[in-house]
């Protein structure tokens, strides 16, 4: 089970902040494409992975980053802090 | 080396005061404060500031501990807020201490540069014709290849 | 775009607080201060700070409206004591606010890049040993070349 | 008559800071050759200009400025404000 997180609008696009998934995925990628075979809302907010940026364990990473003993991860737009 | 996230506003006043006052020897400070700013169009209502718990507190301690490695810094300081803030408001601020004008400047140059699009806020404007979420800015990503 | 040059300690915390409040629309403020700093020795009783009335707050101005020109500016301020100071005062401040944060950073730099060595004021300090006027830094006047 | 103003350790060797100078000279460095001959510590003071800044009617100049009209003129070692 990971923890999955997400912020802005991609929040509003999967319509919750956070959710449990039970995925055997392996890295990033493969959960991406787990979760857009799901549901349309999903396909809907990964349709463009350029425009996302994600982080695992709360540390930014890419999106072929591995999953093993990972515990969460996080999908957003590129950040607007400051 | 301080970071601090919160919801609350603060008293940018009492803050560069203290900060200045808790680093006399170092000589030079540098403080940017980032302020919620109207839109062209004159509209804006509020803005709401997102980020990531947890997240945002090591990305912040990340981005100092990494001006600390480069910079001859006697002391920091990052504080940012979340949630509602109206027009006006301030939303952030750094603050860095040093013996040279030249290392407090391009220190804090630094934070701002890698806070504007490392660390994991948000934010949401609301105006009279809806809602928008601020995009990214290809000159904040550019602004980092100075750095590397 | 104000000048203000005073024997007079200033409060840093109200001036930094009044200027981001009296330009609240800008979204990006900076600030620098600087202090009296301790000598490498330890030993730094007073600081004398002579200036040349009359023609430092025509040099402050000149250096001020050089900026304005130079970059997008809402407001900017230079406060700049003289007389005798301890260890750890106040000398002096600048505050720049911009729309965009890379116009307030620079025009602030720049302001204290001439303040430096283009406004009339000579340091001197007072230790055990005896006094010495402070020495302009080679440096300081290299700075300048990055506006040129 | 022109006033001549002295900061700093140029003040301290002249030992006034300011003195009103009755001078037929033409330029800077001629108002400097002209007090240099009157006193040692003149000479002493102006014995290496290029450790000296000059402002005419309190602008920063050079030596080689005109002193026609000009009503004030100051020496003073290199500033180190801020």
């Amino acid at each position: 089970m990971i923890d999955v997180l997400y912020f802005a609008w991609v929040r509003e696009r999967i319509g919750v902040p956070k959710e449990s998934v039970d995925t055997q995925a392996t890295s990033v990628t493969e959960l991406v494409a787990e979760l857009s075979a799901r549901e349309e809302r999903y396909a809907m907010a990964f349709s463009d992975i350029s425009a996302l940026r994600v982080a695992v364990d709360q540390e930014l990473s890419e999106f072929d980053a591995p999953l093993q003993g990972v515990r969460e991860v996080a999908f957003f737009p590129p950040m607007t802090g400051g | 080396m301080v970071v601090r996230v919160q919801e609350t506003a603060f008293d940018l006043g009492a803050e560069v005061k203290g900060f200045a006052e808790g680093c006399k020897n170092a000589g030079a400070v540098v403080t940017f404060t980032g302020l919620v700013r109207d839109l062209a169009s004159g509209n804006l209502d509020r803005m709401l500031i997102e980020h990531y718990p947890g997240m945002t507190e090591k990305a912040l301690s990340k981005i100092e501990a990494e001006a600390v490695k480069r910079w001859s810094l006697n002391e920091s300081l990052i504080i940012h807020r979340h949630g509602m803030l109206r027009p006006g408001e301030i939303i952030m601020m750094v603050a860095t201490a040093s013996k040279h004008r030249k290392d407090a400047f391009e220190a804090a140059e630094f934070l701002m540069d890698y806070l504007k699009s490392r660390a994991p806020f948000w934010k949401q404007e609301f105006t009279n014709d809806g809602t928008e979420w601020v995009e990214s800015k290809s000159e904040d990503e550019a602004a980092l290849g100075r750095w590397s």
